[in-house]
């Protein structure tokens, strides 16, 4: 395989996956020689740093990840501050509201209830610390949602069965109704 | 009254041209609805989406719709308006002096209009299907990876609110079984039409199509009303009869 | 600012936000003008387009998201938790397609071309998130949809105007041939 081909699926590789990657793996994914993603790693790294590109590698030790140019610091933070300080938006306190009652709660299901797409607005409350996730023990490749004990406390409650009629909307036989339906078809 | 002339007109027409061996050449399966199976039957005859076309298949459509045993589908609303326009549509063609409104003209070329633009669109998807299951696809990165989460409560927003939310949520969540009944319930089936006609006839002897059709009656009604009349001349439960042609239709039971 | 300094912050913000962004949010973030946004985004489009880069730039209307380059997708697919690819139906097809030349659409446009309801495959799409609804200024009640970044990703296009004909079929050819026929009256 030709070098920039290399550099470029390594690039794909490391952007999509965030977390930090092996050489090995790499090697083994790209089917070619370990040595040859070490060499092409260096190449990007040289060049994101002549580029004053808007990323950079990282090493440490066998594994490497893509992370921001420290340069450009001040600009992310103030994306993420811009993003935690915005007043929540309707659609994520739907979320929210969803995963309060019926936590703990599947995305599959969030979806189904509201109808809508949900991958984006959960990733930002558990940003905002508003919700955890924990892995799901029917399904591998999803996680199940629950309110944070921080935002329970926030709320002036003890324990999340505490809010207003829980028993009630916990339970309500609509959302049995959709979830079934979506499951059916 | 005009629309009911016109639909007798057609009737004759249809008793006339139908023989037996045009009932069946379509092979039932489920089209989704009436564009779709419009388009199955110009494309198998291979023609162009014409007036005159339209008017060719005018008859296969509604045996379509005749034959169908399963006639409660969810469009039958949707599949019957159309019927309504085949058959201005083969009646203007079979009787070139008939003179319709501008409302009538505009329909029909409205309806010739929308089968060559969702033509459109039914290839376009299979374009759009095998692009979509190529293996060239971009993925994008979770938002905000690699930060750590931060406590970032919403302003006033407690249990009263949440509930709140939460139960405008529920209020919005669809019932679409109970959306499908309704639907269903709305439109008199052709069978239950046929029923209710055979009920009428076993007190009265002659049933004028005026009377048939005259209480809350819309189009979709009418066809269904024809249909039905439609089908009882073919099984020869009734006759019809027209005085002149600007006259009321009467059926008479066949004793 | 200078343009290579610009474009650096883009990709370190694009590459850390992860989710779509507008062209206005940057401009803000980056306090510079939201045109000098857009010339430096195309820059940088042209130039992973040019080099074969491993990633790419998407547009959908008034934002942008940074995605992997489509060609690498085989690779990619190998290292991330991926969601399995659901099978669309004919009819899922159609409304997509409707949707993603006609948009921004209501429902009842939609179903004046397909003859009819389209509720439920409308609901479908908007919780696979292939497209999205955003409220109708004209009427309260109703809905207008759009094709999302998910669809566009998914295609492996750039923007939306890359799908066949679309030039053609993005205008609604009835309208004009029915002034044209009230002309020749």
């Amino acid at each position: 395989m030709e070098k920039e081909k290399i550099k470029s699926i390594i690039e794909s590789i490391l952007f999509a996956r965030g977390e930090e990657i092996s050489f090995l793996q790499l090697a083994k994914t790209i089917e070619i020689k370990k040595s040859e993603v070490i060499s092409a790693v260096d190449e990007l790294i040289v060049q994101y740093q002549e580029g004053k590109k808007g990323f950079g590698i990282i090493k440490n030790g066998e594994n490497i990840q893509m992370v921001t140019n420290p340069d450009n610091a001040q600009f992310v933070e103030r994306t993420i501050k811009k993003n935690l300080q915005e007043t929540m938006s309707r659609t994520a306190l739907e979320v929210l509201a969803i995963v309060a009652y019926r936590g703990p709660v599947s995305r599959a299901d969030i979806e189904a209830i509201r109808g809508v797409n949900s991958s984006f607005t959960l990733r930002n409350l558990l940003m905002r610390g508003l919700i955890i996730k924990s892995t799901n023990e029917n399904d591998q490749r999803g996680y199940l949602y629950n309110i944070s004990s921080e935002f329970i406390k926030k709320m002036g409650i003890g324990k999340i069965d505490e809010l207003p009629d829980y028993e009630g909307l916990s339970k309500d036989k609509r959302v049995e109704s959709i979830i079934n339906l979506n499951v059916e078809k | 009254m005009l629309f009911v002339v016109k639909i007798y007109l057609e009737l004759l027409c249809f008793l006339k041209n139908s023989t037996i061996d045009t009932m069946y050449n379509v092979k039932i399966e489920q089209f989704e609805g009436p564009l779709d199976l419009l388009l199955e039957l110009i494309n198998k005859e291979k023609m162009d989406i014409t007036n005159i076309s339209l008017a060719q298949i005018a008859d296969q459509y509604l045996d379509y719709l005749e034959n169908k045993e399963d006639i409660n589908i969810v469009n039958l609303a949707d599949f019957l308006t159309v019927a309504a326009k085949l058959i201005l549509i083969k009646s203007k063609a079979l009787l070139p002096l008939l003179d319709l409104s501008n409302e009538e003209e505009e329909e029909i070329f409205d309806l010739e209009k929308q089968l060559e633009e969702y033509r459109k669109f039914k290839l376009v998807a299979q374009e759009i299907e095998k692009i979509y299951n190529n293996d060239r696809q971009s993925f994008s990165r979770d938002n905000f990876i690699e930060i750590e989460p931060q406590f970032a409560p919403p302003e006033g927003i407690g249990g009263k609110e949440l509930a709140e939310i939460y139960n405008n949520i529920l209020g919005q969540i669809p019932v679409f079984e109970k959306l499908e009944e309704e639907r269903i319930i709305k439109v008199i089936s052709l069978r239950e039409r046929i029923d209710n006609l055979k009920e009428m006839l076993s007190h009265k002897a002659e049933i004028n199509f005026s009377e048939l059709v005259k209480k809350g009656s819309n189009r979709v009604e009418i066809i269904v009303s024809f249909l039905a009349v439609l089908e009882m001349v073919k099984r020869r439960i009734v006759v019809v009869e027209q005085g002149e042609i600007f006259h009321d239709i009467k059926f008479k039971k066949i004793i």
